[in-house]
């Protein structure tokens, strides 16, 4: 028996839910000598402002005990640059691609969508409310559940297309932040996105990070990501993205079984840029192994 | 850019706390060039976490040599490395030296482990008048293995010049004739001094710069470095890098 | 030149900053056979509650990577075992205490501490106003700011010993938290509790843990605990005990920086009883090699 | 309980996945009883995180040994260790079993690594006449290193009885005459059979039990195990066990 790994998030259909996090492929180009994106569930982009945006100055990546901090701060080159410069290449390899918007007012959020709703390649959009990286928008937005309803609301009247609204960890209660998506209209959420974290230099006594502080991912992440994906499985009706130091398919199927219809791999791209091949093999055998015939089945599937 | 599951040959320390770690891996070394470097997953598992970039300090046959000190977790776990154990080896990364050219004089100057790519630099110099300099803190800190011509210096005196490398570079300076280019790598405070001092003096000059990395092949954006061209964005030192034209980069 | 690593925080003076976390050293006599506890800085004890509580059934622990959950549910022996049993050990070896709370409702903490004030072993209160293992207060209390709030104001009144509340990592605004507590008469604040987090068996698809979720601690929490540090440190005048995943002296000297007058190590003492010991030699050092004369003035020395 | 920093004398593959770990630690072989264990660092640094809890098998001299099968990542390392490497034991923990009494048999009965504990307990039941029971899925899974006058069993039948020790215990039980006492170790489900054979029939039974572990010293209470006698609260494996007696704990 092949096992059917295709998965639905709301109305966005994969062809299996492996999927590549934003922020951590880039647009797709360097990784491809790595992996092959006609095969991987979906790419995320880099979150596209709608103006180029030069980032953090150095130092932005911080190694952690299992994880790593990073405070990028949303370095990409724009929509514009987007469609012009990225989004032929993704085209050209065929991959199914969510286009990640990141922005520093609702309106530039609209636009953003507005903009890009016409390009065939993307199959969806995921909207970035939690980045802690940047100073207008971000945080603020993704701890402010009044914002994350307006913020879907308005992208969704800018779109026919599947919207996910990416949430940030650094709240008390997600599930309302879900609800409120949900109740906005969004298809989905993906869940979660970097913790806020910092690092000094004992001999200089200065942050580690030029911007003070910084997003923390991988490994370390994983039960807290597990928690909020459960967390909002248990309490509100939408398809949950999991995403949170993943490294391999035992992850990806902890992360199904605990709420999520899909999944994002982040930082392990940037120590083993095949792994999203790596875990769909994993899945494919575990599935027949376990006679799983739609791996679909096993999403929220916990005993507890 | 591949993955190599390449094979330890030997890790032999070369001095006090430097170590030259020789692998078999025939596919890397066919693509390599002086100034790239690899990204090394020093364990099996995720711990550390990251890979840890070393320039590719020499090729022989179908063995490739990276030289390193011990400087945390990640340096010591290559130190303890078996003949025989697998190393997984992400590369050959960025943009290395650019030999090719009209000039007569290779100067390359080295502080510290920044002597690393230099012995595959020198073997890709053959045609050029080779002048290595290189400064250390002490006599241990002195690495000449595998290079050429070598002049030297210490902070203490202890070898050498007592001085820096750009202290060297201009006691030999005037000796110099014909066209020169330099090649340097080694600390920023080392670089940032002959930055200016190769504007002054109008010399061609190449450097390879470090900065922390998570990917190395550009998909993190975790590596920039000031352009001194566009200042709306910056550079990657992993792959517009690590080797830039000195007049290209703010450091 | 001997440094002076005496600190103080509020009233609470103590000889050395490192302190032996809640629930990590039980009430000290294991422990005692492997570090010498009149020399440590201070001994928080187990979290105690009114009455003995069993806590949750087993599997209460799970190694994640980096750290560990604990759903251990405050297990603990009671105010009046705790006078009975405990209390003469630490009073014999000399051991400063302070006395962790934790209670399920405002009245409970306020009979606790009027019952413990009398003991004179006892230095200080530390109110556990976080713990996430536990159902009828704990969390709850933790994210609700009036909550903490009414705590501090009512346990105030029943102590004029030195006040603690340690605070839940589980919002997305501690600085709020802190400022009530400070505003309702408390000393310090100690940050963090463990994040809640969750992991699943992929066969049985149960939880690992008995509880579903469990609380994480160790080295993977690190950089958001030192960020909350930084971030009360910044933003409220009160004395901060930082805690999570410290491992080493390097890492109680980085949450000094980040705004702690000192410091609590927890996990640790599973791995390594000596680990305080361990830590106290460190910092002589340092200050030594640093001439720091007074370890005190590291204490929120950020330069940022 | 102490911390000693012992050193590996070697590591040594008994049978298909099953190792038998060597260590020189007198300070802790003095201290050593039968059925207690020893949380075991089995890296340098905080990876994994915590330490491995591990019955003493058997002390020699001033050496202590330790079974293990490769289960995770931390028995991987383990099973790795080189003579001369230093490892970081701390113990001995708990409680082990209760070998003085009036009695004159002393059946050990062991499921898989159940096995562990027993080499280092029947050397202290030398005035008893001992018979060991060892079971396993196959024959690889059946350890007798160590024991004596053993009877086997294999849930396949490739070696021994076709069962599991409990019907090996029920085999031979019949031919047994005078008192006896049971000294179990095993798999959870393994336990709980005995337990209501054993309340049934009135044999004195010990056994040994296992769970996830922090400390492994009493001060986590990260190991619960519900009392028969005391519902209020829990007995702690690692303090009040690992042995208990069979009718002092509910499984
Ligand atoms: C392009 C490039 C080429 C390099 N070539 C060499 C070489 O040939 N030989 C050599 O000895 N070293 C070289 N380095 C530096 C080397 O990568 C670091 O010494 C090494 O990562 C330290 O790892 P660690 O685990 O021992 O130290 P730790 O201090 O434990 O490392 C902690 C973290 O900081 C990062 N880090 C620490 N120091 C540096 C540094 N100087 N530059 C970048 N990241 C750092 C590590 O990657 C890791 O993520 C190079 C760095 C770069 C960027
Ligand atoms: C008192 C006691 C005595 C033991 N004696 C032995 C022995 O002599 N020989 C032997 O091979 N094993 C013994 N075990 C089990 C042994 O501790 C585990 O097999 C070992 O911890 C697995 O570690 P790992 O890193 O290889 O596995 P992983 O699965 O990677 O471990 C992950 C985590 O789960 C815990 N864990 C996994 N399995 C068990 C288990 N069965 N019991 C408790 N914790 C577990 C580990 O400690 C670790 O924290 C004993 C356990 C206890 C509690
Ligand atoms: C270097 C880096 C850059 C990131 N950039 C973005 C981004 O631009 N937009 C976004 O929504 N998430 C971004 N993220 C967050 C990841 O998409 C992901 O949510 C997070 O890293 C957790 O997953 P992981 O533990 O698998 O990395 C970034 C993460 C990293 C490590
Ligand atoms: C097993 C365990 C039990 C704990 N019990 C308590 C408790 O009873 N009361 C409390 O306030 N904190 C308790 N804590 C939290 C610790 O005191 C500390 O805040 C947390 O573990 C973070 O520090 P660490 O990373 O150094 O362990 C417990 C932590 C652990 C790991
Ligand atoms: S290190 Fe990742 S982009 Fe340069
Ligand atoms: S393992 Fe910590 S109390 Fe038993």
């Amino acid at each position: 028996m092949i096992p059917d790994l295709s998965v639905s998030i709301g109305k966005l259909k994969l062809k299996n839910p492996v999927i590549l996090a934003s922020g951590t492929v880039g647009y797709g180009n360097e990784i491809s000598e790595f992996t092959d994106l006609s095969k991987i569930g979906a790419i995320v982009t880099k979150s596209v402002s709608l103006k180029q945006r030069k980032g953090n100055p150095p130092q932005r990546i911080v190694e952690t005990p299992a994880g790593m901090l990073n405070a990028i701060g949303l370095a990409n080159v724009g929509v514009e640059k987007f469609i012009e410069e990225k989004i032929p290449f993704l085209e050209k390899v065929n991959s199914t691609v969510i286009c990640n918007i990141a922005a520093g007012s609702i309106e530039e959020y609209v636009q953003c969508v507005k903009i890009l709703d016409h390009q065939e390649v993307i199959k969806g959009f995921e909207i970035n409310v939690s980045c802690p990286n940047v100073k207008e928008g971000g945080l603020i937005f993704g701890n402010d559940i009044e914002a994350v309803r307006k913020i879907t609301d308005r992208t969704r009247n800018a779109t026919e297309k599947p919207l996910i609204i990416k949430l940030s960890p650094n709240t008390s209660d997600i599930k309302l932040f879900a609800q409120a998506a949900k109740s906005a209209g969004a298809d989905a959420v993906s869940a979660i996105n970097t913790l806020v974290g910092t690092s000094f230099n004992i001999n200089t006594r200065k942050p580690k990070l030029q911007n003070i502080t910084g997003g923390l991912s991988g490994p370390a992440i994983k039960p807290v990501a597990l928690v909020k994906v459960l967390e909002i499985s248990r309490n509100v009706d939408i398809p949950i993205i999991g995403i949170g130091g993943i490294m391999n398919w035992e992850d990806a199927v902890e992360f199904m079984i605990a709420g999520a219809s899909a999944i994002q791999i982040g930082t392990v791209n940037f120590i083993n840029p095949n792994a999203g091949m790596e875990i769909l093999d994993g899945l494919t055998d575990f599935c027949t192994k376990m006679n799983i015939s739609k791996i679909a089945s096993l999403t929220a599937s916990y005993q507890l | 850019m591949i993955i190599s599951r390449a094979q330890i040959d030997s890790v032999a320390n070369l001095q006090s706390n430097i170590y030259l770690l020789k692998a078999y891996s025939p596919d890397l070394v066919r693509k390599s060039y002086p100034g790239q470097f690899v990204n090394i997953k020093v364990t099996d598992g995720y711990f550390p976490l990251l890979r840890r970039p070393f320039s590719i300090c020499d090729v022989e046959g179908d063995y490739v040599y990276f030289m390193f000190n011990i400087h945390g977790q990640g340096t010591k776990f290559l130190s303890t490395k078996a003949k025989g154990e697998p190393i997984d080896l992400l590369g050959p990364l960025g943009h290395g030296f650019e030999v090719d050219g009209n000039y007569d004089n290779a100067i390359i100057m080295g502080g510290g482990l920044g002597a690393a790519p230099f012995p595959f630099l020198t073997k890709h110099l053959s045609n050029k008048n080779i002048i290595t300099l290189i400064g250390g803190r002490n006599k241990n800190d002195v690495i000449t293995y595998g290079m050429k011509n070598v002049h030297t210096c210490t902070d203490d005196g202890s070898l050498g010049l007592k001085g820096n490398v750009l202290d060297l570079l201009k006691s030999i300076f005037p000796d110099v004739t014909g066209k020169s280019r330099i090649f340097a790598c080694g600390p920023t405070p080392m670089l940032k001094a002959l930055q200016s001092f190769v504007k002054e003096t109008n010399i061609e000059c190449q450097m390879a710069t470090e900065c922390a990395m998570a990917c190395g092949f550009g998909i993190c954006q975790g590596c920039p470095i000031e352009s001194s061209h566009d200042h709306e964005t910056y550079k990657l030192v992993c792959k517009d890098g690590p080797v830039f034209n000195a007049e290209d980069i703010i450091l």
